[in-house]
């Protein structure tokens, strides 16, 4: 993805306080030698690399942190959290960043990563665990990916790729529910 | 041996396979897996992306029912376990008391792969090998969550895990070594981005073939589906052919110790193994 | 139980011993053997040298390692107080200060080390070939072995582990071809006890073992290895004998990478701090592969370049833009390997915000130190304190000074740090041990007593020529008894034979009785090299009463059999030759007499700052009178308004001490308002003019300590002197020390790095700066949480355990920027606001501050004064005006013009604990000298014919010393034998031939040449 | 010609040249014979009439290292 110019940064440092209340994730411990953004497997696909993310949020630069497109393109596979000599929590700081723009309400560029991440707590939500053929079909609704597809007529390929799964004895009919449902429901209200 | 067993919400439907083959080789190395009573979803990616206290909690209720029944658990998918193991270090540090669940640290978690890999078991494996998978030149690909952060997983060698390489040498696989063994394949972006899952996939593929490999051996579903549902989908992009069968390894130790449920295993898989392994002769 | 020194006498003991027998080691114990102390330097390994035998070339001088230690080597072999104690671990040490007692295991060599004489046919003969751990495993050695052929000292180890017999019970193959029977298959461990004074830990370091960083593929691919690893590639010596090639294939690579900080300031891995070498062994090697084959592609990764020593910037500068070496600042996160080519793939973004894939050929990973593994249990029974990491806990300002009386520290076990830093440390920890045991100097030194030597003048030569075998060494290849025999035929030879080793003692012995009984007066030896075993031989002779420039040298073994051992029959023609041409300049040799005199033993030191204050206490601690010199009217210097230092210390308070204890001390007089006007005379006597308060009057002294100090520069940039809200780092640390009220209230403060250093007029870094701070932002925290810091710099370089604070002020909250160096910070003064813009590189954007306070981390400058010094005492400076030593590794805090060192900033920036400890070492220096009663000047120097001399001046010109001057009366020149080095360049550029340098006279040269063929 | 070796007179200082020529003995180079070293204290002590007169005594070519 073509890397953003950033505008003059003027930093703005009572956020960073906040944060560093907030959660344990180091942010100021960075010395930005780069090795998250190195590592990272989905850098060409991001606006602003991971490192970047790091300083912007060190300078409170909180709307353009919480708008770009990489907290959501981390694909959590800690790589960058593991090998940070810091120990700084990257992964665990992407995380972060989506609850406060989730929060904060800004326009979320990955609208249908965000939408499947939504519509798999629900369903957790509703039984406790989760019912995969329930779940594609609430994420093809929600997401408008099954207009696209029909559109399109990739639907096709995501009938049959059902079918083989199905054929293949993959799919269940039926969802499986646990006796706790209550007590998890607590946990994501 | 007695263990529980968290399965997730995954081996209950499209890993179907990875479950058929756990039940199997466990019975055969008598290792008893007693499936925590009414588990819940681990939250996975989901729930630590949107709300950080619900996915400490959704695995933190599992830990404690763990740790009512009293013996080490053993989970098969990797995010559960990574999942698993982030409540366990959470409840158990320093922020502890902001919980709602408590736990005393008594049972330990692990990762499948790793616990069939200890000495003891690899032992009885060997014993029981009746058909040694020689000449499969197999890559090990563990992913990303049963190693990363060793923080969190306690994994002594997160950057060159070897648990299954030890596994399939003990059935006389061909074990090639690569670096890629721990490089992630995307996991759910599959569904919103599957672009970058071709493109991280299509890399492993190229790899593999690099060193000579025949398949893949994994202990993850989500890296089993990731590499096998799409595999046609990638080679028509990348423009080439692309065959590598993706195995459980769970599904090679019943293959090599002889086990009948082969077959309906690997029936499942969308890229067909048997190709392969007819003309290795192993089956 | 063998039991050596002066033990339970209760008083204190003459006596030193040394832990470690590394560079550092090696320098305490020359130090000390040289100032009249006992030494015992004990080494666990079988040979003395430590790492820095092992190292190919250092930086930033290029000068190959080996060649530079091995003459210490020898040094320390040959010096009749220091007693080596190899392959012997220290297991306890008990009793009081002053009066220790050491235990020591001697591990067992197999090997008599009174009869082994290194000619290695053990070695040749023994089948076992083993990893050698030398060559860091990537070469073979034998199971009896010594560690490289410069070994000191040479004697031959079994490696039981691995020997055939002790494994086998059958072998024994060196033991029948010993041809001194010196191995013992039956030798055990032994325990000794020595008595020593004091006791100096230099028990050094070892390198962070890559594999743990499991990214980088360290001992899974061939291709990537560490830097400890590419040094004995590189070496001459090593394994491929200094040409490049990588493991996997043996093939020489073009493109080489080196990923930086693999182990060092690596928080997550416990190991947070830097370990100060990497970043210039890097360049080093890249250059040093450069300089094998331009074709090399090398690229360094890195996150800062920490180039904070002398010469350091310039030879990372000259790196890049001569060499093209490339750097690239981005921290590598993995290394992956094509199996099939074992070529190594890096993915990293670089300068410009691209995502790059590079393919290398060999990855090098730049591992950190890590204090001696071994030692740490020792060091904790000994109850020295140690810190978190292992490495040796200071006292503050005292680097060398630990936490048990009576032991000092020195090296790398103290801290990561450089040769120099090491080397001066060994002195400065010397100067410590010594100064405790000031009292008891000379009380256990032997001195050696020699015959009156036989007035040989008027006598025809007689030559006696002694053919060593040097077991088959040369007798395998040469045919001795020929060449002896040869030797008989020669004119003036009266005596000729052939020894299995000319250098063993009974052969000594022999060849005293046949000088005598033959009444030689001459001696030829053909054996080996003169730059070992010259100084033995001529030993021998002065003990059978001849003088010892009667000694003739031929070298039959390094420069004949070893490089032409497939020409057996032409090395034998070649070896008469030799000794041919060495008989004929021999029978022109003549005695030469060495000149006693008395050393003035009193110092002089001029400076009166922290680091003048200290050498002169350590020489008045030490008994000697010491003059001290400082031209203001105060004591102190720079260090007075040192208020604390990033770890707790207090530096001011420190020196309102230190100052009072000069004044106290009887053996010091300390003249203020004072200046050194002239200065005349050598080593050991100087004379000097000085101003006091303008009066004149005149002091003599043996040796002087320039400690004339540096000065900050006072910045003509970024609104200095123009607007008050800017300060320079010195002034905001007063400020912050007196606890400025106004201080508590700002809310924005920014600094800027390298005000003055780093740049095209003075390409030097001012190595304090980034400390400075960070801990001035840290203690502003300290005073005012809220407010908010930012620190703009180029390379943060906060080395060795700095780079805590530098973590630490992170972690406050300080927010360090980066800038280019062609993007300097743009300062602006905006409706009475600061304003500053800089550009970040990694954003790819600008940043605008606001500030309260700017504050500008200005170099440090050599003091003004300095230049005038060193005309008055005809010393060296360097291209940025601070004093220049002999030599940057080896020489740290001597002239070359002898009598001379130096200490604290008149040398180079550095810390204020840094200028104590090179203060107390420049001290230890100095004391090699004031030491001695007497010293001899003359021998084979020039001497000038006052007949011939014209005065054209030409070999003042000439002289790389300075040496010769202008005798204004007599209107010839003068050459000091004191001073002259003996090279003979004035000799040769005489155009009247008025100049002959003994020794070294046109008929022997030409006798020789004559003897050619 | 092609048997030719030329007899090499090499002038060496001690402190570099000299060295060098040790450290090529204890790595065992080899190099023909018919070189022969002289060593200096510094070879800026070489004189012209030296350099002669090793040529007079049979040198083929004179090498000076410092």
């Amino acid at each position: 993805m073509e890397q953003e110019n950033i505008p003059t940064i003027k930093p703005e440092p009572e956020w960073m306080a906040q944060i560093e209340s907030d959660r344990r994730l180091n942010i100021s411990s960075c010395y930005q030698c780069r090795k998250c953004t190195n590592g990272c497997p989905v850098t060409f696909a991001m606006d602003i690399y991971p490192d970047q993310v790091i300083r912007l949020v060190q300078l409170g630069q909180r709307d353009r942190v919480l708008r770009c497109n990489t907290i959501w393109i981390c694909a959590a596979c800690e790589t960058c959290t593991t090998r940070c000599p810091n120990d700084v929590d990257i992964a665990g700081i992407m995380d972060y960043l989506k609850e406060r723009a989730i929060e904060a309400g800004v326009h979320v560029p990955e609208q249908k990563t965000y939408i499947f991440h939504s519509v798999f707590l629900n369903d957790v939500k509703r039984r406790g665990r989760v019912f995969e053929g329930r779940l594609m079909q609430s994420y093809m609704i929600k997401s408008g990916e099954l207009w696209n597809k029909i559109k399109d007529g990739s639907i096709k390929e995501e009938i049959s790729l059902g079918w083989t799964l199905f054929r293949k004895g993959r799919l269940r009919i039926l969802p499986k529910g646990i006796k706790a449902k209550k007590e998890v429901r607590k946990i994501l209200m | 041996m007695k263990v529980s067993y968290y399965p997730g919400c995954s081996l209950e439907g499209t890993a179907r396979d990875y479950e058929e083959s756990i039940q199997a080789v466990c019975k055969e190395l008598e290792i008893e897996l007693q499936e925590l009573p009414d588990w819940n979803c681990c939250g996975a990616t989901a729930a630590h992306s949107l709300n950080h206290w619900a996915a400490i909690s959704l695995s933190g209720r599992n830990l404690v029912i763990a740790e009512k029944m009293g013996e080490d658990v053993v989970v098969p998918c990797p995010l559960c376990f990574n999942r698993l193991k982030t409540a366990e270090k959470a409840l158990l540090g320093v922020d502890k008391g902001q919980f709602q669940y408590t736990l005393h640290g008594k049972v330990k978690v692990w990762d499948m792969a790793n616990f069939i890999s200890q000495d003891g078991v690899l032992d009885i494996i060997e014993s029981k090998v009746k058909k040694p998978l020689e000449g499969l030149k197999v890559v090990c690909y563990y992913g990303c969550m049963s190693s990363r952060p060793p923080k969190i997983t306690d994994a002594k060698d997160c950057e060159n895990p070897v648990s299954m390489d030890r596994i399939l040498k003990c059935l006389g696989a061909d074990v090639i070594p690569w670096s890629y063994k721990t490089d992630c394949c995307g996991a759910s972006h599959v569904i919103a981005r599957p672009d970058l899952v071709f493109k991280l996939v299509g890399k492993l593929y190229q790899k593999a073939a690099e060193v000579g490999a025949e398949c893949f051996v994994v202990s993850c579903q989500m890296c089993q589906a990731n590499l096998d549902m799409y595999q046609d989908k990638v080679a028509s992009k990348l423009g080439t052919e692309i065959y590598f069968p993706i195995f459980y390894f769970t599904e090679l130790i019943g293959l090599a110790l002889g086990n009948p449920g082969v077959k309906t295993w690997l029936s499942r898989h969308f890229v067909d193994p048997l190709r392969l392994l007819k003309g290795k002769n192993l089956i | 139980m063998e039991t050596k020194g002066n033990l339970g006498t209760g008083n204190k003991i003459g006596a030193i011993a040394v832990i470690g027998g590394g560079i550092s080691g090696i320098q305490a114990s020359l130090d000390a053997a040289n100032s009249g102390f006992k030494v015992f330097l004990i080494e666990s390994n079988t040979s003395i040298g430590g790492v820095m035998a092992q190292l190919d070339k250092t930086f930033p001088t290029n000068d190959c390692s080996t060649c530079m230690i091995s003459p210490k080597l020898i040094e320390v072999a040959k010096h009749p107080n220091i007693e080596i104690i190899s392959y012997a671990d220290v297991l306890d040490i008990s009793g009081p200060p002053g009066n220790f007692s050491v235990k020591i295991k001697k591990k067992a060599r197999y090997v008599d080390e009174n009869k082994c004489v290194g000619c290695g046919i053990c070695a040749s003969k023994c089948p076992k070939k083993v990893p050698d751990a030398f060559n860091r495993g990537l070469g073979k050695r034998k199971a009896i072995y010594v560690s490289f052929p410069q070994a000191v000292p040479l004697i031959y180890t079994i490696d039981k582990e691995n020997c055939i017999y002790f494994k086998n019970g059958r072998c024994r193959a060196c033991e029948k071809f010993c041809e001194n029977n010196a191995i013992d298959f039956a030798q055990q461990d032994e325990i000794i006890e020595i008595g020593a004074g004091t006791i100096i830990l230099a028990p050094g370091f070892e390198t962070f073992d890559a594999s743990i960083r499991g990214e980088y593929g360290y001992g899974r691919y061939p291709n990537v290895i560490t830097s400890i690893e590419y040094e004995r590639i590189l070496s001459a010596g090593g394994p491929s004998q200094g040409h490049i090639q990588r493991p996997s294939d043996s093939q020489v690579p073009k493109r080489i990478a080196w990923i930086q900080c693999v182990g060092s300031r690596d928080a997550s891995m416990g190991r947070g701090y830097c370990s100060y070498v990497c970043c210039m062994y890097a360049i080093k090697q890249a250059v040093i592969s450069k300089e094998h084959d331009r074709e090399i592609d090398t690229c360094i990764f890195y996150i800062d370049i920490r180039a904070q020593g002398k010469g350091f910037d310039r030879y990372f500068e000259r790196a890049r833009s001569e060499s093209g070496v490339r750097f690239v600042r981005s921290m590598i996160s993995r290394v992956v390997e094509n199996p099939i080519s074992h070529n190594l793939e890096i993915n990293y973004i670089d300068e410009s915000g691209e995502i790059r894939t590079e393919e290398f050929d060999m990855v090098i990973l730049s591992v950190g130190l890590s204090p001696n593994q071994a030692f740490q249990d020792l060091a904790r029974k000994l109850e020295v304190e140690l810190n978190q990491f292992g490495f040796c806990e200071s006292r503050g300002l005292e680097l060398v000074s630990t936490s048990r009386p009576g032991f000092f520290v020195c090296g790398v076990f103290q801290s990561p740090k450089d040769i120099p830093e090491t080397v001066l440390q060994g002195s400065s920890a010397a100067a410590e041990a010594m100064g405790f045991l000031a009292d008891v100097r000379g009380t256990m030194v032997a001195e050696e007593v020699y015959p009156e030597e036989r007035d040989v003048r008027g006598e025809e030569p007689r030559i006696g020529v002694f053919v060593c075998h040097c077991g088959i060494n040369i007798a395998g290849v040469v045919d001795v008894k020929a060449v002896s025999e040869f030797a008989k035929t020669l004119s003036h030879v009266v005596f000729a034979d052939n020894y299995l080793f000319a250098c063993s003692t009974d052969t000594q012995e022999e060849m005293k009785k046949i000088i005598k009984e033959h009444k030689l007066n001459r001696v030829v030896v053909a054996s080996c090299s003169p730059r070992t075993h010259e100084p033995l031989f001529q030993d021998t002779l002065r003990e059978a009463g001849l003088n010892k420039y009667l000694f003739e040298m031929a070298n039959i073994r390094d420069q004949n059999s070893w490089v032409h051992a497939n020409e057996k029959e032409n090395a034998t023609e070649k070896a008469k030759d030799l000794v041919r041409m060495s008989v004929a300049r021999a029978a022109l040799l003549e005695p030469l007499h060495e000149v006693p005199f008395n050393v003035v033993q009193k110092g002089l030191v001029v400076g009166g700052g922290l680091a003048g204050l200290t050498a002169a206490l350590t020489l008045a601690e030490q008994g000697y009178e010491t003059y001290l010199i400082e031209r203001s009217a105060d004591l102190g210097g720079n260090a007075r308004t040192l208020y604390y230092t990033e770890e707790g210390a207090r530096p001011s308070e420190y020196l309102k001490d230190l100052v009072q204890k000069v004044k106290d001390n009887r053996f010091i007089r300390v003249y203020t308002n004072a200046e050194v006007i002239d200065c005349s005379g050598h080593v050991g006597r100087f004379t000097s003019t000085i101003s006091v308060n303008g009066k004149k009057e005149e002091i003599s002294y043996g040796v002087a300590i320039v400690a004339t100090g540096g000065e900050e520069y006072k910045p003509k940039e970024y609104l200095y002197g123009e607007n008050n809200k800017v300060l320079t780092q010195r002034e905001l640390e007063e400020r912050l020390a007196s606890c400025d009220e106004g201080l508590k209230n700002i809310k924005d403060l920014v600094m800027i790095q390298c005000v003055g250093s780093r740049d095209d007029e003075h390409p030097y870094c001012s190595r304090v700066c980034c400390t400075e701070a960070v801990k001035n932002a840290l203690k502003l925290k300290e005073l005012n949480p809220k407010v908010n810091i930012y620190v703009l710099y180029r390379d943060i370089r906060t080395f060795g355990f700095k780079e805590f604070y530098y973590k630490k002020a992170r972690e406050n909250g300080v927010r360090f920027i980066r800038y280019e160096a062609d993007k300097k910070p743009q300062v602006r003064e905006v409706d009475g606001i600061l304003q500053i813009v800089v550009y970040d590189p990694n954003l790819r954007s600008d940043i605008e501050l606001k500030a309260d306070i700017l504050t500008l981390s200005a170099a440090i400058r050599p003091h003004s004064d300095s230049k005038s010094l060193a005309t008055v005492f005809k010393l060296p400076c360097d291209q940025d005006g601070f004093f220049l030593e002999a030599h940057l590794k080896l020489r740290p805090l001597d002239f070359t013009n002898a009598g001379f060192f130096l200490c604290g900033l008149a040398h180079g920036p550095k810390f204020a604990d840094e200028s104590v400890a090179q203060a107390k070492g420049a001290a230890s220096r100095a004391c090699t000298i004031l030491s001695k009663a007497q010293m001899y000047v003359g021998g084979a120097v020039a001497q000038v014919d006052g007949s011939r001399c014209v005065a054209c001046l030409t070999c003042v010109r000439t002289c790389p010393y300075n040496v010769p001057r202008l005798d204004e009366e007599e209107g010839v020149i003068y050459i000091d034998t004191a001073a002259c080095q003996g090279c003979g360049n004035c000799a040769t550029a005489c155009p009247r031939g008025a100049v002959v340098v003994a020794h070294n006279t046109d008929e022997q040269f030409l006798a020789k040449i004559t003897a050619l063929y | 010609m092609e048997d030719f070796q030329p007899k090499i007179e090499a002038f060496v200082c001690t402190y570099c040249t000299y060295t060098a020529a040790d450290m090529a003995g204890s790595q065992r180079l080899q190099y023909p014979s018919t070189v022969r070293v002289v060593k200096y204290l510094c070879t800026g002590k070489v004189e012209i009439v030296h350099i002669l007169k090793a040529f007079e005594a049979g040198a083929d070519a004179v090498f000076v290292g410092g």
